[in-house]
């Protein structure tokens, strides 16, 4: 398959970047589809996050952040859950398909658990396909001219490995 | 300083300015000009048919497209005749957005390192014809033309009006919230118009008033009939007696005298009056969305991703607070009574003084879609007792 | 309708109320009205076409409401739950506003409307009402009124949307929110909208885009469906309000009966009651989560 | 090309006047633009930062030395902070100028007195500098302006080349507190040291800018002078989009400040209901 989605991950700064940065340290192999956008808690991650990474491109998008009763400020999973809970239903209702949305708990620990979310949701979201649903929403007038140039591809210059084909993925 | 009235706009290729068919006569209208022609229901379809298979983009009331929602019909690109929906109420948004988009790009832009390209918009347009338009919406157009030429002159605005021909639909007046006569037109004004259908039985008498107009009739004449004189004159009959009967019952609603409302406006700035009309207000702006002749925008810049991007300019309105909020936290106006006086006085003193004319058509959009039941009808009728004090 | 008037004359009389806010007749049917005299209290009228919800006037962001003095607002069952909002969230202190309660035996869908209630005319706010004779008041008036006919249509149409596949409901409400204008009526007319300045009119940074293309318009449609999730009281006036007839009751109602779902939580006039965002339970449902 | 396009335009220098306030000079991209453009004192423009959009200001150099416009603004809102990330050779872009313009012709032979407080500074210097450059055409020249500190004084180095003139009398003045131990200039508000340096209303116009309060405060000051309302000019600022009397949102009553002003006169503001 020639498509690569792309996916925003927005995750806690205490639980799952450290996952994610573990699962990088321990050279677990897993889709390089996503960029993480770090944040201090899944309780900072607001809705609206979502809305403006399916505005400017991203076809999924992976929400994480620490286990329950493992918050770094106590309660902040906790009110997110509830917040995400009923958007999760909102975006179906509205027709948006909730299968590009990945919410997920990820302690500092599990590196091997953030790389199957991540090849799991990448996986998915390639099955689905590109979300141009969303982002022509403006029409031509909106999305204009050439393509945004991909600041990350052109720094690592490097090929993109099919997540596909290079590791296993789904359950 | 001066406020005497501007010199009025010319919109290029345009005929003969219809001014509304013996509007000073007031009783049964007479043919705009040449010899009445005759549209029937099925050449209607046809006419419909013809347009669009010539790649013309065509603008009618027609019904909201989606099953269980709406019901009202609204001005939309139409495909076929089945579509059409001239016999529906008064459309819910005016004709105002053919030609002033409710968001439209003005330009993009792409940065290359330091440097910027602009990609320009054209400011013409392809043709479009709009059949059965209301002549309180069509007569707005030339209303707001005199701003959109006031100084420089907006291309965008005046592109979409040169490529537009428009058939008004001689109006059988919606109710008692309708007050064209009272604002100086009237149902089967041509104000601004290519022509006009008056319907009658079995179709609808045609006239044309403009050379645009004639063009469109002429591009299609076997669908028009002039028939023998007896059916003519049987018609025109109709058209007259349908004509009579909507000027009577919008003549009955509302008495006012513009000239004398708009010398009360501009010397009662600070008068209780606003205070008295302010609370109810809650600033929806569903008025001016619906306006006919509401023309004021914002213009905002929206990047596309990195480096890309469109200025666009978006229906905007003086109800809300952040219209004239300044960066600095200071607002102008500051409170609902100070938005809504300015929403009177922009359309019955500002505009009348700068261009001569109200900046209203009495369509009565606003009086019906207000959730809150605040009447302009009823305002301005309370402004005309004080005045007449 | 006497027992209302003769309330409202008093409260202005004896100055314990700077102004009345409740319903008159309009040209185009009930209207709110703002009675300052007691001599105006008679223009006051309550029937089945009162739909509008006067909680609005209470938005501490309306300088020109405050101007008239202390309100005593008439408010139905369904109106003193969105009072009960606003003082949920230190909006209004209770002591700023006499609330005079009527009983209501339902409304019809607009105020132009006959005041008769059939299935046909009743408005879809009525169905499962459990405040007809409201509680958080200062004075109760109206005599006990007959329950209202019964619609559901509101549930059917989402039940019939639920069963469609997401991208036929794609299909409809980009449909629907194509017609927006980013007028913000909708907005305007909601009681529980009240911030001091909405997150559609920020610009730094600009969340939502202005521009009414249809991705503005889903930002800020979804924005505005997420943040009353919990606190919407359903009172419809957001629809009412709309210029262009998006059914946004649909949505409202949509997150009412998640909220209701997942948190087991459904709006009341209480306002010691937290509303479900905001509070949490440490056993929340979280099977959508990995 | 539309109305609403703006030219584009190279940042040449930028020069921050204070901690909030910077200026930028600007330079038309297009040689021929450049040739065509002229303007006068008292206009303004729209300049924007793509992205962010357009702001408002007054041309804040003077007609008299055209290869380039200075712009100098206040951080506020979206389209300030952008413009406060531009440097030396990044483009931006233009439309105008704007507005009416300070009848300088009517002034020729007479004295002028200037008055500004805080950025007001900005649209009063464009003019200093057209009277200045053409300094045998005028009488006397007074300049009085004011800050809330040392610090927020705007444009410092042409305070001094003024003051250092011997044919102009400036006096600079910051408000109580905001003062340095090693301040010559006056120490307190705009309105008292206008009226202590008590400038002559015979023969003279007065170009008076400002934050609203010192405008509203110095105004009876100047009438208590002698001047009539007829000698007092001003320029007024609103929130616009258009700038072109379009998009319906800069009026005061019946007087669009886009083209009826921004230049207006102490007696034509009285006129004006109290909407600004």
């Amino acid at each position: 398959m020639d498509f690569q989605p792309r996916i925003t991950a927005f995750v806690c700064n205490w639980c799952t970047y450290t996952g994610a940065d573990l699962a990088g340290t321990s050279r677990l192999q897993m889709a390089a589809n996503v960029r993480i956008i770090r944040l201090p808690c899944t309780g900072r991650i607001d809705h609206m996050f979502i809305v403006k990474a399916f505005e400017r491109g991203a076809d999924g998008v992976i929400v994480s952040g620490c286990h329950p009763a493992d918050c770094h400020y106590t309660a902040g999973n906790y009110h997110a859950r509830r917040r995400f809970g009923v958007f999760r239903e909102l975006m179906d209702f509205m027709g948006i398909d909730p299968r590009r949305v990945t919410f997920s708990w990820v302690s500092a620990s599990e590196g091997v658990k953030w790389k199957d979310v991540v090849n799991e949701t990448v996986a998915r979201v390639a099955e689905l396909g590109p979300f141009d649903a969303y982002h022509e929403l403006a029409g031509d007038t909106i999305t204009g001219g050439e393509p945004a140039p991909d600041p990350f591809e052109a720094a690592s210059g490097a090929e993109t490995p099919d997540p596909l084909e290079a590791h296993e993925v789904g359950r | 300083m001066s406020a005497a009235p501007d010199k009025r706009p010319t919109p290029k290729g345009k005929g003969t300015k219809g001014a509304a068919p013996a509007a000073a006569a007031g009783a049964a209208a007479t043919a705009v000009a040449g010899a009445a022609l005759c549209l029937t229901e099925e050449n209607l379809g046809k006419l419909v048919a013809e347009i669009v298979a010539g790649g013309t983009r065509l603008v009618a009331p027609a019904r909201e497209p989606q099953a269980g929602v709406g019901g009202s019909a609204d001005y939309r690109y139409i495909s076929s005749a089945a579509e059409l929906a001239f016999g529906d109420s008064l459309p819910r948004m005016s004709l105002k957005g053919f030609f002033l988009p409710q968001s439209e790009v003005l330009f993009k832009w792409h940065r290359k390192g330091a440097d910027v390209e602009i990609e320009a918009v054209p400011t013409e347009f392809p043709p479009q014809i709009v059949l059965g338009a209301r002549p309180c919406d069509t007569a707005a157009l030339e209303i707001v033309d005199q701003v959109m030429d006031w100084g420089l002159r907006d291309e965008l605005w005046f592109g979409r009006r040169d490529a537009t021909t428009i058939f008004n639909l001689s109006c059988p007046v919606e109710d008692a919230s309708c007050f064209c006569h009272a604002v100086g037109l009237n149902p089967d004004a041509t104000r601004a118009a290519d022509g006009m259908l008056t319907p009658v039985p079995g179709g609808y008498l045609v006239e044309t008033c403009t050379e645009k107009g004639a063009a469109l009739i002429e591009g299609h004449k076997a669908l028009f009939e002039s028939g023998d004189t007896g059916a003519a004159a049987q018609r025109s009959k109709a058209a007259a007696q349908y004509r009579a009967d909507a000027r009577a019952k919008v003549a009955a609603d509302l008495q006012i005298d513009t000239t004398r409302i708009k010398e009360w406006v501009g010397d009662h700035f600070d008068d209780d009056f606003w205070t008295a009309l302010g609370p109810r207000c809650n600033g929806c702006a569903a008025c001016a969305s619906v306006c006919p002749t509401c023309h004021c925008f914002d213009i905002v810049d929206e990047p596309e991703g990195v480096g890309h991007g469109a200025r666009r300019r978006n229906w905007d309105t003086c109800q809300t607070g952040v219209f004239t909020l300044h960066a600095s936290g200071h607002n102008p106006r500051a409170d609902q009574n100070s938005r809504f006086r300015q929403r009177v006085n922009h359309k019955f003193f500002i505009y009348p003084s700068r261009f001569g004319e109200v900046l209203c058509t009495g369509c009565g959009r606003c009086s019906r879609v207000c959730p809150e039941g605040q009447d302009l009808a009823e305002v301005l009728a309370c402004i005309d007792e004080l005045a007449r004090a | 309708m006497k027992e209302l008037r003769d309330l409202a004359r008093k409260l202005l009389a004896d100055g314990d109320a700077g102004v009345v806010i409740g319903w008159e007749e309009g040209r185009r049917g009930a209207r709110p009205a703002f009675i300052t005299t007691p001599d105006d209290a008679d223009k006051l009228i309550f029937d089945a076409r009162c739909v509008h919800n006067l909680a609005n006037y209470l938005n501490p962001r309306k300088p020109q409401v405050k101007a008239l003095g202390k309100p005593a607002v008439v408010v139905k069952g369904c109106d003193a739950k969105a009072v009960a909002g606003l003082l949920r969230e230190a909006q209004l202190t209770r002591d700023r506003v006499i609330l005079i309660g009527v009983r209501c035996g339902g409304v019809v869908q607009t105020p132009e409307m006959p005041a008769e209630l059939t299935e046909a005319t009743v408005a879809t706010r009525c169905y499962g009402c459990d405040v007809r004779e409201p509680k958080l008041v200062d004075h109760l008036v109206g005599d006990a009124q007959p329950e209202p006919p019964v619609t559901a249509a509101l549930d059917r149409r989402i039940a019939e949307l639920d069963a469609l596949s997401p991208q036929e409901r794609w299909q409809f409400w980009t449909g629907q929110l194509a017609k927006c204008t980013r007028c913000h009526a909708c907005r305007q007319a909601c009681p529980l909208c009240h911030c001091e300045r909405c997150i559609t009119d920020k610009t730094q940074p600009q969340w939502i885009e202005s521009s009414s293309h249809l991705r503005g318009n889903f930002a800020w449609h979804l924005t505005r469906a997420q943040h009353l999730a919990g606190r919407c009281v359903g009172c419809g006036e957001c629809e009412r309000a709309c210029p262009v007839g998006i059914p946004l009751s649909l949505i409202n109602r949509k997150l009412q009966l998640v909220v209701k779902d997942l948190f087991d939580y459904t709006v009341t006039d209480d306002p010691e009651v937290p509303a479900p965002i905001g509070a949490y339970a440490v056993d929340d449902r979280q099977e959508f989560i990995e | 090309m539309n109305v609403y396009q703006p030219h584009l335009m190279n940042v040449v220098a930028v020069i921050d006047e204070t901690p909030d306030t910077r200026t930028l000079r600007l330079q038309f991209k297009d040689p021929e633009v450049a040739a065509a453009f002229a303007f006068k004192a008292g206009q303004f423009g729209e300049y924007s930062v793509f992205g962010a959009g357009e702001s408002t200001f007054c041309m804040a150099s003077s007609p008299t030395r055209p290869e380039f416009i200075e712009a100098s603004f206040k951080l506020a809102g979206k389209v300030t902070n952008e413009l406060r990330q531009l440097n030396v050779g990044d483009t931006m872009g233009f439309r105008g100028p704007y507005g009416n313009t300070f009848p300088l012709e009517q002034w020729e032979g007479k004295n002028v007195v200037f008055i500004a407080g805080g950025i007001g500074l900005a649209p009063v210097r464009c003019v200093i500098w057209n009277v200045l450059d053409l300094r045998d055409k005028f009488g006397d020249v007074t300049i009085v302006y004011g800050a809330r500190s040392v610090a927020d004084l705007v444009y410092k180095r042409e305070l001094e080349e003024w003051a250092g003139r011997s044919d102009v009398k400036l006096v600079t003045t910051v408000d109580p507190g905001g003062e340095t131990p090693d301040w010559k200039g006056e120490v307190g508000f705009v309105t008292p040291v206008v009226e202590k340096t008590a400038p002559s209303a015979d023969n003279a116009v007065v170009v008076l800018c400002g934050p609203p309060i010192v405008v509203k405060m110095t105004l009876p000051v100047l009438a208590k002078l002698g001047f009539a309302d007829d000698q007092v000019y001003t320029t007024l600022e609103n929130r616009m989009k258009c700038g072109i009397g379009k998009c319906g949102r800069c009026n005061i009553g019946p007087v669009y400040v886009c083209k009826d002003g921004p230049v207006f006169t102490a007696a034509q503001l009285k006129a004006l209901p109290a909407e600004y």
